[in-house]
């Protein structure tokens, strides 16, 4: 994205615009992981406690999630950057 | 839930916009939450197909369970994340695309 | 969620935002219910007119989904009571 | 599916930003059903082998009756939210968070 | 929907909010449809090139899905005239 | 992706609510399309079993292509709507209830 053309009230109001939609990107990203690793390790609801197996699986899925994301993210700046390139040649 | 503190105080009879807004952010992830949580439980413990307009005994009791399990996997993901200093990989978009600004 | 530290004109402010908020939540639920009762309920496309049993499925599918929404949300309510007694010891 | 209400007039020439808001939230409620709509009919009625790029005759009756149905259920969920009352559950999240206020 | 209480200034001020508001339902259609299409042809990942047999799935995908939406939008207004007419009676 | 572009300038010290607005839904848009992108290649190449918490070779691998792919099917599409002079059809909802307008 290209802010070059916005003078520096606009860079700076930009600044705070986007901090705070990172602070919303990352609650939304919270709620999403906790529905996915719910969803996908609790499935015996005989007991209202998490077991051992439940909870190793919930954090084992939060940090390959997180690792995914993060690798998806880094592919995603590379792409978008060679489009970039492309676009402007 | 409330990780999202206020920040000093405004004079009485004033609106300081952005305490408001913070508390408008904190209603919006409860809000949700909630919904992600009524439709995992409904998916979990309720039959869909709909032979009577009552939960039975045994969908109440798996709905009870499951909004006590969402809450402790909601709890551990949240110390995780904590642990982690996370934030850096779910931002990923913005990050990546606005790393000039 | 705690309003103590707001003034009067904030707590004034922010009921008539949660009210305008429990609209569109209203209206978001509409919508998902129809969502949900229509996928589980109509699977039958060889008539467009609603059969009495798609009609049955459709009234059990509202109605449970309200008791179950009912009673999630009261099970939520204690677990955030809970959680905020737990915060505050 | 009109069922929000005006309410006064305001004098030419100046907005009423009540009323601008009402429409707003009317809007939105036909685009979320809107898209809604598309893709439970698109789920139920397309198959997603996508061999050509017409829809062929049975995707297209499939359609028109999948439309027509959702109608009806939409109006059906609609009189017995209003026979219930209903709201109360729905808005389960803001009321047990915010019950105090 | 209604304008017809709405006085000039409000009229106007709706349109330039309809307008703005088509921009991002295009986009939002725009990355549905990317994800539909992505989700259902593609589901091979020995290589990152797109197969020609995946390319023409993606073409058929996106064609069928402006036909289907726009098939549906033409019944929708439809129905919507008519429950408009039922209403006024 | 970047197909939202500017119009003129502003003098320095003046925020252009115009062009801001141009750019909040320039970063909305490709915070949805990463969400999906994220959520799309997950499900195609991360087993839910999470035996471990670190991606495996296959894994990792798998995201990479997976990624690419995703950028030629989002550059297919817009190609493809661009040629048809799409956005008809996808804003329907709107159309047919605010033809009148």
């Amino acid at each position: 994205m290209d802010f070059s053309q916005m003078n520096a009230a606009e860079q700076a109001h930009m600044s705070r615009v986007i901090e705070k939609k990172q602070m919303q990107d990352f609650l939304r990203m919270y709620s999403n992981l906790v529905e996915r690793c719910f969803n996908s390790c609790c499935n015996d609801f005989t007991s209202k406690a998490l077991s051992s197996k439940e909870e190793q699986c919930v954090m084992n899925c939060t940090d390959k999630f997180l690792k995914h994301s993060e690798r998806v993210g880094a592919r995603f700046a590379e792409q978008n950057a060679e489009s970039m390139g492309a676009a402007s040649k | 839930m409330s990780f999202l503190g206020g920040r000093g105080s405004t004079p009485a009879g004033q609106v300081n916009p952005e305490r408001v807004e913070m508390a408008m952010q904190e209603l919006d992830m409860i809000t949700d939450v909630f919904n992600k949580l009524v439709s995992s439980c409904h998916n979990k413990c309720v039959s869909p197909r709909y032979a009577e307009g009552d939960l039975n005994k045994g969908e109440s009791v798996c709905i009870d369970r499951c909004v006590a399990k969402f809450f402790e996997v909601n709890k551990k993901v949240g110390e995780k994340l904590q642990s982690m200093g996370a934030g850096a990989a779910a931002t990923g978009a913005t990050q990546s695309a606005f790393g000039t600004l």
